[in-house]
Formats: structure tokens, C-alpha cells, sequence
């Protein structure tokens, strides 16, 4: 499936959002996901179906001001 | 000691946690300054990554309260998406609430400001809005459900200090029971203590201690100033005179 | 830690003993501020009075060091006599010399400071002037003998604060290595960690802090404020720009 | 003797800055004097022969700023 | 000269016409300030009354152009109704467009106002609105169709004059293009000259010049210094130094 | 109108005449700004050379009134001889007296200053004292027999403007009567009309006009400014107030 | 008819604005007249019907900042 | 004779600063003279006797702030 993560297409074999994040190797209760600029909470990771074109921000802390 | 959405905090000053040289210089700055909160954002995490949860233990290990910001946000959309993002990743309703509307001053688009507000204080976010010093718009701020607000008093990170004190006045007597927190804008801790001696609740700054020469030994340098200008403020300061009058009496001098 | 003449002082903040509201405030106000230093003076004492023995066991009993003054003295001989008489009575040759020019401002006159103060010096008393920020008469004050220069940053009592930064900026780059105390002007904890900002060494203050609805509580802000001055001066301070630059990094921000 | 005393015209005996003083129960080490605006020293005050029209000046601590 | 919506004005000042000690008082000083434009307002007429037309001839007979205004609206629609009843009455498609957000400060509502501004605007209204010094709020008002901005530079009658340089400075700076006239706030003529050297292409005032002791000795006085803070911008102003540099040349000087 | 020791001046301005691009320039600018005096200098000239008599010309033709000044002096003893020399070339008594205590800030040697100030007072000269704002010695130069003094606002050359208001306002207030000329440290015109709104009686520049970009422009400038701050003064200005006032009547206002 | 004239409250016996105007001796060109808020072009005055409780504003040049 | 001559070092045959100026091609009635700190009016150049090593002073207008 073609996919926009953190700005970057890739192309990945994923149907759920939970299945991205594995694929990509990313783990750790301190990540945030949002598809297509809407939040998608940690529990709906694994049932949350994917689109292609869909765009995935997948952030974690920073310092910030 | 000061309350803030039922919290109460040790310290009236609040530290930003971007731009020091090291993490450990960081949590020393923390320290130093006596901070009673510090503010956090997200990023993008690289696939495998483990820089956020580096981060994240170095600021639970500090153990101060936690205040997401939603900076570099440009639209209502994207400050409450991160807002969300936010609150689920540091377990808190608190925002900072940043909606940029000028590249060179990185001053708050008040328009797009006022919206988010009420987004996300109907969503019960504990909202902290980075505003201007504009009474009106702080008004719109409070009506949609704002209990805080946090003025600038110069561009971020100009250390200009404030730059309009009529202004800073002004809010201070318009809102006599709405904490207000001085954010973004302060140089010296001669700035932060003026602030404070105007009767402002709290300042919140970042740049002025990270980007010091010795950052831990600025950080307590502004928290020793915060205390003195609301110790200051508390106690009743002198109203400048035009005509000096002697500090020692005049009663009783020798004449030779 | 602070030298002057061979004394080593906990703190850059020096005090005056003149009007509180009563002794026990005056002695509290002194111990909160953490002043290593008090200014007393000299008058005249009724036959068969005790007022004079009252007070000073009240200020031996602060542990401080003590700087006489030769407060409301207009001329060379007053104010040389009246340092001779202080350094009987009080035991110490450290001075603070003042010869008042001008009823309405109290500004020193410039001519009898300087003369006053060469005599003072070849008497080996320890002269601390309170002087101007003219730059000229500093350096005659120092040719005649003086190791510290007391310039005023605003008429004494007036709490206007630092009216000209430009020429105490001057003063410190002018005189690098020469001990400098900003005497009378100040009115609020920003005005003295403003000064001590600046560089300057020290700061002495009186009726900003005896004045004070609450004397005890603005000599503890005093007492931190110039801290906080002090620790910034040390710590390398931003210079303000005009450009606002983010404080949160850009890096990796989301987009959405 | 005809002196002025803190600004006061006395008339009072009194030969010595010492027995002034006394006969005016000055008393305590806290006490500094001049005569005529120049000091005199404790230690000289036993000796110090007052003339007719001195000014003298009994000073104590007091505050100051 | 300068130019607005087409016409050529001969001179930068604009000049209230509210105040005065008296009609003719009005009129000799709108002559003596050489104000090219004068601003008007409308009120309730009393049944038979004949005081508008009254006032009207007199304005006419300046001879300036004239700028109505909405004064007191605090409701867009106050405001879109006054300008229209406004635009039939004066004969000028020219609105100075007022929407009160405050009764202290007499400031701006930039909501209202921008809405205001994009309703009169479609409407082909000559729109000068009475703004803040936000650029975000300017942004939305060029937005909205308005060709000048208005920023205040202190509350409206405070005579404070410049409180926020650092904004006013740049404003200009992020809008090289459009007609900037400082309105509200000006005290004193300085306060004129100074905003002119800044660029501001004009300045509209009124209480300053009709509640001085004498308004057309200071309406002259504004005019003047209009022209003289103009004239600075172009001619090249000197940067303050912090060093002081010989005005008289050192080369060739005689020693005795 | 403007008397000074018997000699009534058409304006307020005096104007110096070194460091302009040309000659040309140089009388073009003291037409355009009006002055009516013009400071000069004298300098070694060349065997054989014409150079003193071309400026000379120059200087005459102007047709105003000529202050010779001491720039450059250091020494009591100069500073004499240069005003004596001074008043057989320029054939007048009038001398404007510089005795520079301080490389950095050319400030005055007020010690100096003074003594020359009584020798050539005593020797029937005009003397036109440059000083600082020091009262004291202000009192010294009246004393020593000056009646006009030229209180400096900020270090010459630096185009700093007003640096010390306060002290500017004691020296108006504290000699109503005696001529005032604020010389040295003016920046911009609003410097000026500033320094004339305090009520002083007239200024000297140089720098700021001769090195403008373009100079006849900025004394064109100066010009007006001089006038609108004298005018200023004598119309009775408003006094700033905190709080907001209505510059168009409510009485009357329509309601919708 | 009732109407709120310029805030006050008459009795008015005028069926349209500009009979309005003349009834309460109103003249003139200089003169600016709303109803309910909105505008009414003096060309309108004639065929403009009131009816009862209509808000009135007539409004005249007056001084502004 | 040995003078030294706005700051230069000259070697002259001027016994007199008339001579001086003569000698050296100054003229002009705008100028001033100096002998060792001290005006010499122009009246009295032509009897005012110079001794080695003098100073002279030799100045003329130029612009001045």
C-alpha cells in the first residue's frame, strides 16, 4: 500500500495502523499516531484500517519552549 | 505558592525545555530554577527510534508538572490534533496553546487562537493560550472557557523584555482574579522580576536560560528573581517621587 | 562573596537603618535582606538621654559590618568632622562620605566630595563617596585616594530607578577593576537586579525597603533581586534581538 | 561660662569639656564631641579648657541611610 | 504630498474635530495645523433642530477632505449602518472604520472589525480602519479588502504617545507598501515627529491639539513636527552610537 | 524670538558647521535649517595656506551670528588661550567653552570647566558653558559668571537623544530664568522637539545634520522641530493619562 | 403610531418617514435617517411605511476624532 | 634661530613673530598667533621679540561643532 509516514512515502504491505508500526519497527507507549491529520488513539491502533495515499504522523516527545 | 487548575504549585516560574546544550545541563537548569513546570512537544520519531523516550525519562525523572505545547502550529487543525496527540502521550489535559499567524514574530494568529480555544476547553483540555497583550481578545479567550491566559511582553525568544509595560498594566487591572502568565519574550531576570512586581501570577521562559553562557547558573538566577518581584509586589513598593527626600533624618544635625 | 578593603562580605547588598516604622522592623528588615552592611549616622543626643545607647546595641546586635555616613553635611569641614567623630564612636574608619550640593535633589557637590575626600584619604579613612555617574569626578575621586565609587542612579528617595543606563554602562566599562555600589535611586528589586545586571558590584538602599508597606518582605525581595543580578552578570546573558527566532525546534515538526 | 551647646545658649560652670558633660549628665562611651567643629577626642576631653562662647557638639548613633 | 484612494494630499497630518473650545477655535486651528483631512462624526438630531447644519457648513468651509467616522459602534452592524447613513450624508465613500472592544482602553475589536471591514469593503467603501499594532490583525484587514491600516500607538486621549516602538517598528517593516497612519494615543508633537521618522507615511489626532491651553498654537506645532519627522525619514537619519565621536575635527588642532 | 546677551536671534537653533560632505552643503544646510547662530573653530594653518581664509568667507557670508568654540581642549590653559585667540579672529566675545575631561564621551571637565569659565568671564567674555546636567555645578558656572548654560543630553556625537529626562526636567525646573541651550547627543529631530517641549530654550547639533544622508534635508528638519517643540511648550500640552478617554462626544450617539 | 424616535418613545400620527420627519419639523439635506437598523436613502423617506413600534434613528453632522 | 612652529621644529632667521610669519609666507588678518601658550595680539607681533626655542602657535578658522 502507498503510504505518506512522517512526510515520506513508502510503499508497505500493512492494512492496519498496528501492522504499520511493526513493520516499521516502532514501539513504546510514548508514541502518538494520527491519520490524515486526525488523532488515532493507542487502542485503535490494531482494528484502524488503512487507505492507500492515507498520511501517517507517528510523533513522540520533544524538548520544547 | 500558586494554584493553577486546582494543582498547586511551589514555584511561580515556568521553564522551557528546548535548546540546551545537553540533557544533563537541562535537568541541572530545571533544578536550579526551582520550576514548578515544564513545557514539552512533539516530534516526528524515526522509524526504530528511541530519542522520545530518552527525552521523556530525562523530563518524569525532573519531577515537575508537564505542559504540552502545541508550537509551530499554524491552523486551528493542526494545534488541536497535537493538542490530542499530546495529551495522550504525556497523560495530561494541560496544553500550551500556540497558533502562530507571523513567521517573524512568531506572534499568536488571535483569530485562529480563540477557535482552537474553545475546541479544546469544550474537549476539557486545561488550556493555556500564548496570547497577545490585546484586552479583547483575552476576553474572547476567557469566554471560550479559557481560566488562564499567557501574554506575550516581546517576540519569542528576542529577550527584549517587556516591551509594552502600559499594556501589561492595563490586563493586569482588567483581569484582577484571571491568572496571568507572562510567556515568551523575556531576557533578564531583571524583566522577569518587573513582570512579577506588575502583579502578573507567573512568567514562563526558555531561551533566556538555555541560550545563556551558563544556563544553570541563569536558571536560578530568574528563579530568584521571580521570587523577589512577587515578594515585591506583595509588600507594597515604594511610588516614585520627582523630589529626592533624605533617607536620614534631618532631626537633630550637628551644625559646625 | 565580596571584597572591600580587606573584608570579605557574604552579600552585595548594603543597607540604611533610617526610617522604619519601628527597631524590631528595622531588625528584621536587616536580617531577611541578608545586607552585610548597614549605614548608621551621628546626631545630637538630649542631656542625660539613652536614645543613642538604644540604638546602637541594636545595631551592634545585627552582627553586620557598619558604614557611618555623614549624612545632610553641605560643607568639606562638616563632613570631615562629622567622619572623624563617626570613626570615634563607631570604632570603624570606613565612611560613606556625602557632601549635599542641591536641597531639591540632594545630589552631591561634586567640589567638596573630591576635596573632602582627599583629605579623608591621607587621614587612612576607608571613603566610600557617594558621587554621580560623571566619569571625570570619578577620577578625580579616585586620584585623591578612593578604592570604591558610590555613583547614584537616581535622586536619593525619588524610587525612579535607574534613569540613566547609558552613562552607568559607561561607568563600568570606563572603570573595569574599581569596586562600583550604585547608592540611592532604587525603589524596586528590578531597579537593583537591573544595575547588578549591568556589573556593578553592590547596591545600597534604604527608604525603598523601610518605606515598604511591608519593610521585612521587600528587604528579603531586595535580597534576592540583587542575587539574581548578580548570577545573570556571571552567567552570560542573551542579547535582545529584533527578529523573533522559535524556541521549539522546527526540526521534524508534524504536518498535517 | 556662656556656651552653646547642640545649638542651645547655657550658661553653665563648667571649666573642661569633661565637667561640661558631667554638670549635664552626659554620660556613656557612645558619645562623640566637637568644639567649634573640630573633634575632641575622649581621651582629651579631662584637659580640654572651654573659653566663652565655644560651641560644643555632644553627638550618639541614630540611623541613617 | 501622498497620495490615499487616488487623491493628493497636501499634507501627512490628519486632524480631529471633536473638542474644541469653539467653533471658530476649530477652524483657525485645522488652518493653523495644515491638516489635509478632517474627521467627522454623526449624532441624534433633536426635532427642529439646526446644530448639524450648523457644524456641517463650518467643516465644509475648511476646505479639507473630509473622513467620517464610526465612532462609539461596538456592533458590526452600529458600525455598517453609521458608515452608510455616514456616506449619504457627508458625500464621501472615506470611513474611518471604529469598532469598540473596551471601555478602558477604547480599543479595537479586531474581530469585529475585520468582519466590519470586509462588509464595508465588498461595499466600496474608502476603509480606514482603527486597528492595534497586531500584524496578524493588519494581514486579515489587507484580507479583507482595506488599502490603509490605522494602528493606535497608545489608548485613544491617553497622550502617551509611542508605548510600543518595538511593534510600530515593525509593522512598517512587514508592510513597506501600505499607508501606515498612526491614530490615537499622540501627546505631543515629538511623539508625532518620532512615529514619522519610523516611516509612518501619516498621523491622525485630536485631543492633543483641542484640550491643549491653546489649540491652534499647538495644531501649528503638530503640523510642524509632522513635516519634520518626515523630512528625517528622508534624509538618512544617523544610527545612535554608543561611543562619542569628536564633532570638531581632531586633525590640525593647536597645543599649548 | 530669542535674546541672548543683548543680541535678539531669529531662531532656536544653533548649528555647527563641521564634517558636511562640501562647503556647498554646509551653507545650504545652515539656510534651510534656519539657525541662527553657527559654531566654529580654529586650527593650525599651513605656511603659505588660504585654507582658514576660504572657510572664513564662507562662515561671513552666511550672515549669522558666529560662537567660536575651545573643541579639542583639555586643559583650563587652552581652553583661554583658544578663546582669546578665537575673539581677535572672529572679532566677538562670544566663546563656546569646551574643556573635555574624557576621551570615551568627551564629556566636560566640570572642574576645569568652571575655573576657565571665571577667567574668561572676568575678561568680558560671552561664555557659553558645555556641562553636563549637574546642578551643582551648573550653580558653579552662574556663580563663576555665566548666563547661559549648554547642559549636553547624551555624549556628543552619539545621536542618542535625551538620555536622562529627569535630570533634564530638574535643570529646567531648578533655573527658570537662565537660558538653556541643550548642546551635544541629539539624534533626530523628535530629540529636539523633545528636549524644547521640556521647555528648554534652544539646542546645538552638528553630527546629526552634517552627517545625514542628506543633510540640508535633516536641517530642514531640525528646523521645524525646533519650532514645534518651542511652540509646544508655550500651548500648554495635555498631560499623559492612564486610562482611556472618548475624543468623539457619546452624548447624542445613535443606538441601532 | 408608537415609535422610538432617536430613543424616545411618541406617539406619532405618520404612516411613512419622511411624513415622519415633517410631522416632528424635521429639515433638511444634511440629515441621515435608519429604521430598525438599517439605513433608509433619503430618496426612500416618501415610501417608506412605518408600522408600529419601528425604531427611528435621525442623525446630523457632529464633531469626531 | 630655534622654533618650533605649530608642532614642527624650524630653523628660522625671524627675530621677531612678525618677521616669523613673513618669513614662513602667513598673511592675512585671519589669523591668530600664539608664543608659548600665550595670544599675541596682532598689534604686538611686529615688536615681539622671539628667543629660541619658542613656541608658536599659527591658526586660522575652520569648521567647528
Amino acid at each position: 500500500m502507498n503510504l505518506i509516514v512522517n512526510g515520506e512515502a513508502l510503499e508497505v504491505d500493512a492494512s492496519t495502523l498496528a501492522a504499520l508500526l511493526a513493520a516499521l519497527d516502532y514501539e513504546g507507549d510514548w508514541l502518538a499516531t494520527a491519520v490524515n491529520s486526525d488523532l488515532v488513539h493507542k487502542a485503535n491502533r490494531a482494528e484502524f484500517q488503512l487507505s492507500d495515499g492515507d498520511r501517517i504522523e507517528i510523533l513522540s516527545p520533544m524538548q520544547g519552549g | 505558592m500558586f494554584e493553577l487548575f486546582g494543582a498547586t504549585l511551589p514555584s511561580r516560574l515556568l521553564l522551557g525545555t528546548a535548546q540546551y546544550p545537553s540533557p544533563a545541563i537541562l535537568a541541572d537548569a530545571v533544578k536550579a530554577s526551582n520550576a514548578s513546570v515544564v513545557t514539552v512537544s512533539l516530534r516526528r520519531e524515526m522509524a526504530g527510534g528511541r530519542e522520545g523516550e530518552k527525552f521523556w525519562s530525562l523530563i518524569r525523572a525532573l519531577g515537575t508538572r508537564i505542559l504540552p505545547n502545541t508550537a509551530g502550529c499554524h491552523s486551528v487543525k493542526e494545534a488541536v490534533t497535537t493538542a490530542k496527540m499530546a495529551r495522550e502521550v504525556f497523560g495530561t489535559s494541560w496544553i500550551k496553546l500556540e497558533v502562530i499567524g507571523n513567521q517573524d514574530t512568531l506572534q499568536p494568529d488571535v483569530f485562529g487562537l480563540v477557535e482552537a480555544a474553545r475546541i479544546l476547553c469544550e474537549d476539557d483540555f486545561a488550556v493555556f493560550p500564548y496570547t497577545t497583550d490585546d484586552l479583547v481578545v483575552a476576553e474572547r479567550l476567557l469566554d471560550a472557557g479559557c481560566k488562564v491566559l499567557m501574554p506575550w511582553c516581546a517576540p519569542i525568544g528576542s529577550a527584549l523584555g517587556p516591551v509594552n509595560i502600559t499594556a501589561l498594566r492595563a490586563m493586569r487591572k482588567h483581569f484582577p482574579d484571571v491568572p496571568l502568565i507572562v510567556d515568551a519574550g523575556l531576557g533578564r531576570p531583571s524583566h522577569a522580576a518587573t513582570v512579577m512586581e506588575l502583579g502578573f501570577d507567573a512568567v514562563l521562559l526558555n531561551t533566556a536560560v538555555a541560550k545563556a553562557a551558563d544556563p544553570v547558573g541563569m536558571a536560578r538566577a530568574f528563579g530568584k528573581a521571580v521570587e523577589a518581584g512577587r515578594e515585591a509586589f506583595g509588600s507594597g513598593m515604594l511610588e516614585p517621587r520627582d523630589v529626592a527626600v533624605p533617607s536620614t533624618p534631618t532631626f537633630g544635625r550637628a551644625v559646625f
